[in-house]
């Protein structure tokens, strides 16, 4: 019997066997057919979309897949081109990767990491997909990233903020171009200094579990470093709706601000909780009480409503950007949608098309090719000014948006303004810095 | 003395004394018939014999041993079977497997895994559950599903299967309730010809006299939670007070 | 054959049979064709199948004989998963080891639930276990991150100890879990044609281990200890009353059960070395109530059944896209296309849930019996074409 | 001091969500005999019955603003409530504002009427099945409600604000003359707590107090007999279930404020309810009250930073200790029949 890793479905679905004869029975061997898994041998590339399309995340899933398909629909050539003609790198010429016609294929993580690799395992088995990229949770990231490493495919994370995906969790065959927890709070902390002072009392609500831990550490080191003190954390259970029990005790405590470490539906509700209590409207030691959410997106502030306003935070990228890329990606989003992206879908999007470029620039669909292309590339045009891909880690190193909530929101999207963007030196750390401690990138896989 | 010995039981429900001073002595090898009006507590009294309530005054010795306290299973295992007063049997099971548990139980005691051993080598279990079955006549139907049978087939189901556990003393609780004439003649007879055949006590609580003079040798009244005579069937035929107690109640 | 009666051999050797042939029962459609959307002979799902077909058939054990309801078998699963990453990570990278350590430590993790939890019954029982899986996801997910990997999952990494075996591969990653060298993740292909046949070793690893459990699930069936079971669920009190105590039964089959739920939990951490929290949660608990439930409790092949049906969905409905749909009735003409494509949208893709829901309900409403009754229905529509009225109703076996 | 009487306050709050859905699944399951899954769907359908009114009151037509911009550079298209057409900007805005209260008269109809068709086209069917089966058809159900609900209003919460006048929170320090801040309590919160504590008490009255009620209540103790009265109470029992829709319904509607609904949110409540059931003990209204609120209070005062730090992990796990150890100490919950649901 022959070997090998991963089957290569994109083989006979891109009709290379064609011709091959019906009574003869073929076996192929891994080493024969390819170099690497899921070698595309055909006209046609297939990319695995795993996003999460049921549970509490499917909106921002939802998004997510729209940007994909708009990335494919520019990557062959289709729509306006998007972001091609604003991306620093030429390499793609708008027909497809390499010539070959880019095709997708589907999946849902249901936000669980178990769920995530079998959807993702069944696109690279069942389907021949190449590239696997897509998420909304670290969770999911940091399980789908391992299990690419272990297949030989690259992983392109979609949303994933903790600092463990590109930390102590990285891989080589991992890329992210989200920001994480890190900079959030270095982009944060000067702005609330800024707008505070320097003199306050933090208290923190964590949820319990990595992102949370990553991001509260991120958040208290550097506001810390600013001169503010932290007089109070609490973790909370990712189960719990409401929070009120959690936000009571900030009356009692001598905390002036409030930092709601929470992502999603727990965001949602701690926050809205927290203005329910009318911890807006207070004074403590002679100052106004406020309240900070480190991760900000628009989806998270569309279901708090009115309680976001005032409220600063971090997000990765805002469609009201007005650079280039930005507006060449809300132009042909909003086209074909009919309303503007959200920040998961413009990483998502940036995603496919550096993977695209990568590839292109390699000349090879080979992973380590991919990996050696994306390692050290610097780029522009894409939203966030220019960007590097670091080496040490995958992590893309870019400015970062310290955002508010809207006071007089023109439309449901309208629900943010950008304060300052934060200049990528600031949020710039040493590869070896103690959050991202632990762990070894490996080397790259080519499976096969 | 008797082989089940009752002394002073008492027994109370919030505000309801269902038993006061109960004294009773069953002896070997009889028949003793408990009777009474409704809510007289004979149920109650009985339960008190099988571990299900525990009474709050006196004792019930079962051949010398304390049964209180005790669990029914391990009550059982003393010697004491029950059968109910709606026939309780594995309705899910078929009539051969309804006979083999007792089998097992009176074969490997409390517990046993037998995991793996396959019904079809427990040949002795098999014969000995048959064997039950032919004497109580129901070998024709040992493959059938135990609840499909009729209320008299259940009844006479669950008697074999107390029997089978050869016990010493077999406590029957109310065996005719709700049945056709016929099926309580046949449970009579049954009863009957297991005495006959037997050494074995049997306690009965019935309601309908007809059972209770066929077959009792003695008989206890009970009323309002204490006895009120005991004597042999002829001379309670016509105990002024047991029609009182009676006579009261329907009244 | 194997100490079982004809009617049980030919059951085995038909399952045997289907398992032996899934690679090629689950791909019957070319690879070219629309169709290929429900090929399901892919590695990753055959051994889905099979191993939650174990963790089913573990289930069944407790529930189909007992009654007793348990919400919180996933915790057995889960403890086994993370038994035998732990194994991965310190020992050695094969997966006998971490299996066998995988059953013990859930078994002993169910003797202590099931200990507590079967002080009740009922309801009461069901609530004790999902309280005590509950609590197991809780913990796991936050303050246990240390030992679980908390919301990542516990995972491999390059600078484990693994003091057997290597450390790190050649290529500098880290290795994958084998069976004396022979690595799970090896498939050999056969391409007939257009088909594309999938023989991966890490399925039949998982089809061999779930053709021992369900021999072993058959014998216990069918054992006087499987009848005593059947007797608890029938009528606890007259057991009770005939001498013999069930709670030693009860609790055996909880552990029993328990370490099928901790082999399914270790052969799932060898095809794929992770171990995440939400494998505990109750809606994983739930699930394999559903599986058994919608295969046909108290059946021998039942849960196997409901197991591959709800696998399937999940793992097939789930992925076809609106793109998928419109290859499918491209050849309509374009406004029938488009609504054909409107109608049917709302229940694949994300909306899987919904085409579970409907199927659960359909199931249950119309087929008390499971899946298993559904196909009772269809062998007896034919056999009672050929002998009419021979036997009447009466034969309802009571295990099949 | 103050800080264990605002955790109790947190306590009763949530514990009148907790006792109004175990309420209306003991009543189910007290009548019909049901194991009903769908329950926390009920609850969740009553939240978006809120979503719509406002969605319905909102109802608006474009009128394009020439002066302004939408993100692509088009004119931006303003959305203009009808409400506003008919009754003016100022009124209209009032009747917007109301949504969430004026939803509850939008609710019962409803509710009653998705209660009403469960109960005759489904449930009905089961009362005979085990509860195995009930469980599944249910949980079928569930999802099936959810998933409906997500194609329409997709996966985001939905904010739906209380009334302005509802917003901000009332200072009980002060009010005593103590130090004022230190113990304030959202209006709502207050709002949902009397809310509840009617919606109880008016269940309570009405199976006491009425014939209805005492039928109803004889049919939970022993429903043969009830049959054999000559009663029908099948008739009743479908009407006693779109009560409990009703009032998982209306604890839906009200909860609405407190935290932006989203399709799932009947799932988080079931499980959490079944638990509170259970501990009530079966079958025992009272139980499933006094269950609510105990497990209400527990669980605040479990999150307070001082017991955290003492045992960590504390908040993650109470809810299920406390069941457990009521569960081993008294065998059938806190006032649980004997029994019921014990095969």
């Amino acid at each position: 019997m022959s070997k090998s890793n991963v089957t290569r479905r994109g083989v006979l679905r891109t009709g290379a066997v064609a011709g091959a004869g019906l009574a003869v029975p073929t076996i192929f061997t891994a080493s024969s057919a390819s170099a690497f898994t899921n070698e595309p041998t055909g006209s046609s590339v297939t990319l695995g979309f795993n996003v999460p399309q049921t549970g509490p995340y499917a909106d921002e899933g939802a998004d997510e897949l729209r940007a994909y398909e708009l990335a494919v629909e520019h990557l062959n050539g289709g729509g306006d081109g998007g972001m091609l003609n604003t991306f620093s790198s030429k390499a793609l010429q708008g027909n497809g990767i390499m010539g070959k016609k880019v095709e997708y294929v589907t999946g849902d993580t249901q936000t669980k990491s178990d769920a995530a690799r079998a959807s993702a395992k069944s696109m690279i088995e069942k389907d021949g997909a190449i590239m696997i990229t897509g998420g909304s949770s670290s969770g999911v990231a940091v399980a789908v990233q391992a299990l690419c490493q272990e297949a030989g495919v690259i992983f392109m994370a979609g949303l994933t903020h903790s600092n463990d995906t590109t930390g102590k969790d990285k891989r080589a065959n991992g890329f992210r171009h989200f920001f994480n927890s890190y900079m959030s709070g270095a982009a944060l902390a000067p702005v609330l200094a800024n707008a505070y002072g320097t003199d306050r009392k933090a208290y923190h609500l964590t949820a319990d579990y990595n992102w949370g831990y990553t991001t509260e550490e991120a958040v208290r080191s550097s506001t810390e470093a600013m001169g503010w003190e932290t007089v109070g954390t609490v973790l909370t259970p990712l189960t719990q709706t409401d929070f009120s029990s959690y936000i009571a005790p900030v009356l009692q405590s001598d905390a002036d601000v409030l930092v709601l470490n929470h992502y999603g539906g727990n965001m949602v509700n701690s926050l809205t909780n927290a203005v329910q209590f009318g911890l807006r409207d207070r004074m403590v030691n002679g100052k106004n009480f406020e309240i900070v959410v480190p991760l900000y997106s628009r989806l998270m502030a569309k279901g708090a409503g009115a309680n976001v306003k005032g409220i600063f935070g971090s997000t990765n990228w805002h469609w009201s950007l007005q650079d280039e890329g930005s507006k060449a990606f809300v132009q042909s989003f909003g086209t074909k949608y009919g309303f503007p992206p959200s920040q998961a879908a413009h990483t998502c999007y940036v995603q496919a098309l550096l993977y695209a470029d990568a590839v292109e620039r390699a000349g090879s669909f080979n992973p380590c090719a991919v990996v050696e292309a994306l390692e050290g590339f610097e780029f522009d045009g894409m939203g966030n000014g220019p960007t590097l891909y670091r080496a040490e880690d995958h992590q893309c190193f870019k400015d970062v948006l310290v955002v508010k909530g809207k006071e007089n929101p023109s439309s449901e999207f309208d629900l943010l303004e950008i304060v300052e963007v934060t200049p990528v030196e600031q949020v710039t750390y040493a590869p070896d810095h103690p959050q991202f401690a632990g762990g070894a990138l490996g080397t790259c896989n080519a499976g096969a | 003395m008797g082989i089940l010995e009752v002394k002073n039981v008492g027994k109370r429900f919030g505000g309801l004394q269902a038993l006061s001073n109960v004294n009773l002595s069953v002896a070997e090898n009889t028949v003793h018939a408990i009777i009474g009006p409704n809510g007289a507590g004979k149920s109650t009294l009985l339960n008190c014999f099988v571990g299900k309530l525990i009474p709050d005054t006196g004792s019930v010795m079962f051949d010398g041993q304390s049964v209180l306290g005790r669990s029914p299973h391990e009550i059982n295992q003393m010697g004491i079977s029950r059968v109910f007063q709606t026939p309780e049997i594995f309705g899910d099971l078929t009539v051969l497997e309804n006979m083999m548990i007792p089998c097992f139980a009176k074969r490997d005691g409390s517990f046993e895994l037998n995991a793996l051993s396959g019904v079809m080598s427990q040949k002795d279990i098999i014969e000995r559950a048959e064997h039950v079955l032919e004497d109580m006549n129901m070998a024709d139907k040992r493959h059938m599903h135990a609840a499909s049978m009729s209320r008299g087939d259940k009844r006479r189901l669950e008697i074999g299967m107390c029997l089978s556990q050869e016990p010493r003393l077999l406590l029957l609780d109310e065996p005719t309730a709700g049945m056709a004439r016929a099926d309580t003649n046949n449970t009579i007879d049954l009863l009957k010809e297991i005495k006959e055949k037997r050494d074995i006590t049997i306690a009965i609580i019935e309601h309908d006299m007809h059972v209770v003079f066929s077959l009792a040798e003695r008989i206890t009244v009970l009323a309002q939670g204490t006895p009120l005579v005991e004597d042999t069937p002829e001379n309670i035929k016509g105990h002024p007070k047991v029609r009182e107690a009676y006579l009261g109640e329907s009244a | 054959m194997f100490g079982l009666d004809k009617r049980d051999t030919t059951l085995l050797l038909i399952v045997a049979a289907l398992v032996a042939l899934a690679p090629f029962l689950l791909n019957p459609f070319p690879e070219n064709s629309d169709l290929a959307q429900f090929n399901a002979g892919y590695p990753d799902l055959m051994q889905r199948f099979v191993i939650f077909g174990i963790f089913a058939i573990g289930f069944n054990i407790l529930f189909g004989l007992t009654g007793y309801l348990s919400f919180g078998h996933a915790a057995f699963l889960g403890v086994g998963s993370y038994a035998a990453v732990w194994m991965f990570k310190l020992l050695s990278m094969n997966i006998i080891p971490a299996i066998v350590l995988a059953v013990i430590v859930a078994g002993v993790f169910a003797l202590l639930i099931g200990f507590i939890s079967l002080r009740r019954s009922g309801i009461y029982f069901s609530i004790l276990t999902l309280a005590f899986a509950q609590m197991s996801f809780a913990l796991a997910y936050s303050v246990l991150t240390p030992i679980t990997g908390g919301e990542t999952g516990l995972q491999l990494a390059l600078d484990d100890p693994r003091i057997i075996g290597q450390q790190v591969t050649e290529g500098g990653n880290i290795p994958v879990p084998s069976l004396f060298g022979l690595e799970m993740r090896d498939s050999a292909e056969l391409a007939l044609g257009p088909w594309l046949f999938t023989f991966n070793i890490g399925y039949y690893v998982c089809a061999i281990i779930m053709l021992i459990a369900f021999y072993i699930s058959i014998r216990i069936f069918r054992s006087p200890f499987g009848m005593m079971l059947r007797a608890i669920k029938s009528n606890q009190q007259r057991l009770n009353y005939t001498g013999l105590n069930s709670r030693p039964y009860t609790l055996a089959a909880f552990v029993i059960s328990g370490m099928y739920a901790g082999l399914a939990g270790g052969l799932m951490a060898s095809m794929d070395p992770l171990a995440g929290a939400e494998r505990m949660f109750w809606t994983a608990s739930g699930e394999v109530v559903l599986m058994t439930i919608l295969g046909g409790a108290g059946t021998l092949i039942g849960p196997i059944l409901g197991a591959g049906m709800i696998k399937y969905m999940e793992n097939i409905i789930s992925k076809i896209n609106k793109t998928i749909l419109h290859e499918w009735f491209y050849w309509m003409p374009d406004g029938l296309e488009d609504a054909m494509v409107s109608i049917v949208y709302p229940f694949i893709g994300k909306g899987w849930h919904l085409t579970l829901g409907i199927i659960f309900m359909l199931v249950v409403i119309f087929l008390p019996g499971g899946l298993v009754e559904g196909g009772q229905r269809i062998a007896n529509f034919f056999r009672g074409r050929k002998a009419a009225k021979q036997e009447g109703k009466g034969t309802t076996e009571p295990a099949e | 001091m103050d800080a264990i009487i605002l955790q109790i306050l947190n306590g009763l709050d949530k514990g009148s969500a907790y006792a109004l859905i175990a309420l209306g699944l003991t009543l189910i399951f007290g009548t019909l005999g049901v194991v009903n899954f769908a329950h926390g769907a009920l609850f969740m359908i009553g939240a978006f019955c809120a979503v719509t009114l406002s969605r319905i009151l909102t109802l608006s037509h474009e009128v394009i603003d020439e002066t302004r911009k939408d993100f692509l550079g088009n004119p931006l298209k303003v959305d203009v409530p009808y409400v506003y057409d008919w009754f003016g900007q100022e009124t209209g805005d009032v009747i917007i504002d109301w949504a969430v209260p004026l939803s509850i008269l939008f609710a019962i109809p409803i509710m009653i009427g998705i209660g009403v068709i469960m109960e005759r086209g489904l449930i009905r069917h089961f009362y005979k099945r085990p509860h195995a089966d009930q469980i599944l058809v249910t949980f079928g159900l569930a999802i099936v409600l959810q998933e409906i609900i997500k194609y329409f209003y997709g996966a985001n919460p939905i904010p739906t604000p209380a009334p302005d006048a509802f917003v901000g929170s009332f200072d009980f320090g002060a009010a005593v003359g103590m130090e004022a801040g230190q113990i304030i309590y959202p209006y709502w919160r207050l709002v949902y707590f009397a809310f509840a504590a009617v919606v109880i008490g008016a269940v309570f009255a009405f199976l006491q107090f009425t014939t209805f009620g005492m039928v109803v209540r004889a049919g939970m103790a022993d429903r043969e007999t009830v049959g054999l009265l000559g009663i029908n109470i099948d008739k009743r029992f479908t009407i006693m279930f779109g009560l409990a829709a009703a009032v998982a319904g209306l604890a839906g509607v009200m909860y609405t404020p407190i935290n932006s609904p989203n399709y799932h949110m009947g799932m988080d409540f079931l499980v959490l309810s079944f638990v509170v059931v259970v501990v009530g003990g079966m079958g025992s209204l009272p139980g499933a009250v006094l269950a609510g609120f105990l497990l209400g209070i527990l669980e605040s005062f479990a999150s307070m930073r001082e017991v955290i730090d003492l045992i960590p992990g504390i908040n993650q796990v109470i809810i299920y200790l406390v069941a457990i150890i009521i569960l081993l100490t008294r065998p059938r919950g806190l006032m649980g029949r004997k029994g019921v649901m014990e095969e």
